[in-house]
């Protein structure tokens, strides 16, 4: 079960479904690289349930098909330069949702239902332009009453970052949930971590709180700052310059091959 | 008022609108909706009441969530959120929200990040909000061009949320869901109706007169800019600062 | 927020819809008596997702009108005397139920949405007698594919045993997280621990994933050994002679009575 | 055979039906259902293959799980779950399954516990092993009292697993769904077709002369004896200390 990025990216194959997770939850940016060195594409991406540096980049290096999100962006540093590019050129097809759609869609796969409901939605532009989302008149009231039914979403790999794994594949993600979620939810989970601990994390009550279990997860890899420039809780915190820098560097087309050229992988 | 800074005169406005909220909501980047509910706590705190609990969303000081992502929208689901704040590239005078791009969807022209939770939040959480510091015909529209979260629902849907005002750089709007539309309730100093009428690109009520917005008293400024920019520096420190900056310049 | 069992038995209400947790999952026992004091009765239990003793008895004396449950037993001390005796003299309503089908009744609530759809269940009986449950055609399906709609359960008051509070109302429920189900969907949500402690539990990553956040609770009560005969996972093991004891006097009514009036309310 | 104990080769028949599963659940008082798995896994192990993973439900040491009591449903819901056993106070010819009581429900005369996850696990795990030594007409019914779980569904209803065998201390029948019915595959040694046929209250397709059920080698017996019944021993520590006394009055 313990891999390393470039093997692990060779689990993604042309045309898959792949979960990222939002900026603050642990975002594998060590995975960014080797999965675009590998090459697979036409990927579409789900993002749980927003996106940003490694969907922006995914994106500049045309691997991207379409993108499932509730937004995309740099936070501080902006907007998402490839991504709202490809957005305008009309390269990237486009699934606008919101966050709890997203959630609700993963819910749907994990309990093995086709679909979960979600109150709002209704008189939006999201729900005019997803074809996937249909409304009904909610069964149990007397009559009326619509509500927005949201598809199961089955991604078929999810990437995400921790600061652990034990030997075992058990990985630690603390109360960041939506790991769980979309590893419940996926076929194919990749991990990177800081570290590799020696004790079973599933062996205390304490440290087992927090665990996503191994059953859930195809591979793990160390990758010691492997969120950098974001951070990642309870260890370091996002590099803000690092993202400045990129999201300068990435305006153009050329700035961002230039960017993603650069030898540096590893925070300075 | 001599002495006190604009964006102070928002902070004590958004405190005002939070008045009676047992739980409010704030986004990650939104200090001046977070000084808001950080006021009123004080404010409560000072009157030897219990304040609101204050959830900033990505922060680890102010993260009261142990679900991941989705508990703010399941918390709010609940109905657990009295309060949340919604900014939006496009505002328009039925309370429609875009916060996903101009031009033709979905080939934007300006493609603005995305519509996060407000498709969701709008509908569940009852005192909505709208805030936006700039306030010109470009954000303030007729009709925005994508509709993330609508103002006002048909008779039928499901919602017990949406927009009680909207607040600007200028002035305080209350929301009508009746009409539906916005109403001109008070205009921030230095600033007037006729400004505010060529800034706004949507018809909206006012009084023939519309008064100033309310200014803090001392001791609301006191608790602003003692206690509560402390806690805010927590969280947002180059704001805090920033705001520290600012009021060595006017006479405070 | 800080309490103790008989002041928090007091947010009982008659009629009140009433969610208990599974055996091994952090069962009050330190409540039952208080709540049988107190005396609010008509009550509704509903089982996450099953019951034992602390259901039989509630039902034993009295408070009970209705059972949700997806089974009540006593493990390995055999059946619940006072519960089956109930169901046999149609003392109490039932509505029987399977584990997944509470849990989706209490997601259903946690998400705000009105029900949750569920696979399985079609052709049993247990769908046969709830006339609460719907089925519909899969709305997403080209026709056809019946799914069962579990409606939202919403109880009032939700209780609950757990090795740990802070003083600032933040209970830790570790991996039980059916607790967090529970407190989710309930308006009133009160815990008993065995022990308070000083330290904020979400200040640290490595506890504050166990954590469910005092925004939940109502109110917290120290009770040492308060699941006791049950174990409390992490903490204690069963006391099976006492259940077997419990299982052995509750055979009958009187039994059943003497054993509840008995002094002790504490492990020997 | 002689020094093999009735209930060793309900565990290795459960190890041989379990053959090539990923993850098997286990009740929380299912300590046959348990040993055939672990056996499955020693046995694999010692072949230089990878076993199944073993789930068992309400134990510390095996439980894999922390999503609550939930994560099962959710587990078998995804189809990450391969196998499981289902009891039952009546089981039917068409693998219908009791587990709530006898009589009129709702005010059964006698009252199991009640019908747990089956209702929703008979439907999604793909191998089902109705599990129960008692064999009496009083256990295996024409037709049950009360449908917990049935054997098989209507064309149209989402179905992705369902019986495979029942498994009795006096046979091992095999489920036919297209019939829908059970086969009796092998009857266990010291047990006829006579006996069975009377101890059954369903009919049942058979050969005119069954075979015995098939008998552990020694190899197997010595995996299940040393590393099996020290691992079953940490888990259901009675039950490992009751199979060692018995094995005592054995030729072993």
């Amino acid at each position: 079960m313990l891999s390393e990025p470039r093997a692990m990216a060779k689990h993604i194959e042309p045309g898959m479904r792949v979960a990222l997770p939002v900026d603050y939850a642990g975002v594998s940016m060590a995975m960014t690289r080797p999965i675009i060195e590998h090459g697979a594409g036409d990927l579409d991406l789900v993002c749980v349930p927003t996106g940003g540096l490694q969907v922006d980049q995914l994106v500049g290096a045309g691997l991207v098909r379409t993108v499932e999100t509730s937004a995309v962006s740099l936070g501080e540093a902006g907007g998402a330069p490839r991504f709202n590019a490809a957005v305008k050129e009309g390269a990237v097809r486009l699934k606008d949702a919101t966050c709890p759609a997203i959630h609700a869609g993963l819910m749907a796969a994990q309990k093995g239902s086709p679909f979960m409901p979600l109150r709002g939605l209704i008189g939006t532009d999201l729900l005019r332009h997803r074809d996937d989302w249909r409304v009904v008149d909610n069964p149990l009231a007397d009559g009326g009453d619509p509500i927005v039914l949201i598809p199961a979403i089955k991604p078929d790999v999810a990437i995400f970052h921790v600061p652990m794994a034990d030997r075992f594949g058990n990985v630690w993600i603390g109360r960041r949930r939506e790991l769980a979620a979309m590893a419940y939810a996926s076929r194919t989970v990749l991990v990177t971590v800081e570290r590799i601990v020696e004790e079973n994390l599933l062996a205390d009550e304490l440290s087992a709180a927090g665990v996503l279990p191994a059953l859930y997860v195809t591979a793990v890899a160390r990758a010691p700052q492997g969120a950098w420039p974001y951070g990642l809780w309870g260890e370091y915190p996002a590099d803000g310059a690092e993202i400045a820098r990129y999201a300068k560097a990435a305006r153009t087309a050329d700035g961002f091959s230039a960017y993603m050229a650069e030898a540096q992988m590893e925070p300075a | 008022m001599a002495g006190v800074l604009p964006r102070e005169v928002l902070i004590c406005t958004i405190a005002r609108l939070l008045d009676g909220v047992r739980h409010v909501a704030v986004g990650a980047s939104s200090p001046i909706p977070a000084a808001g509910a950080m006021l009123l706590r004080a404010m409560k705190e000072a009157g030897g009441t219990i304040g609101p609990r204050i959830s900033i969303l990505g922060s680890v000081e102010h993260n009261f969530f142990t679900n991941g992502s989705a508990e703010l929208f399941d918390c709010a689901g609940q109905g657990r959120i009295d309060a949340f704040f919604l900014g939006g590239g496009q505002i328009d005078g039925f309370g429609n929200v875009n916060l996903v791009g101009t031009g033709d969807y979905p080939r934007s022209s300006v493609r603005w990040p995305g519509s996060f939770g407000s498709a969701y939040l709008y509908f569940v959480v009852p005192r909505v909000i709208l805030f936006r510091e700039e306030h010109t015909p470009r954000v303030l529209v007729e009709k925005v061009d994508f509709i993330s979260a609508p103002g006002v629902s048909q008779d039928g849907v499901f919602r017990s949320g949406g927009p009680i005002a909207l607040l600007t750089g200028k002035g305080l709007f209350r929301f009508d869901k009746t009409r539906p539309g916005f109403h001109l309730e008070s205009v921030h100093p230095g600033h007037d109706l006729a400004e505010i009428r060529q800034a706004t690109g949507f018809r909206f009520e006012h009084d023939a007169e519309p008064r100033q917005t309310a200014l803090p008293d001392r001791a609301t400024l006191d608790l602003l800019r003692g206690r509560v920019f402390d806690e805010l520096a927590e969280t947002y420190p180059e704001f805090a600062a920033q705001m520290q900056r600012d009021l060595g310049t006017v006479d405070a």
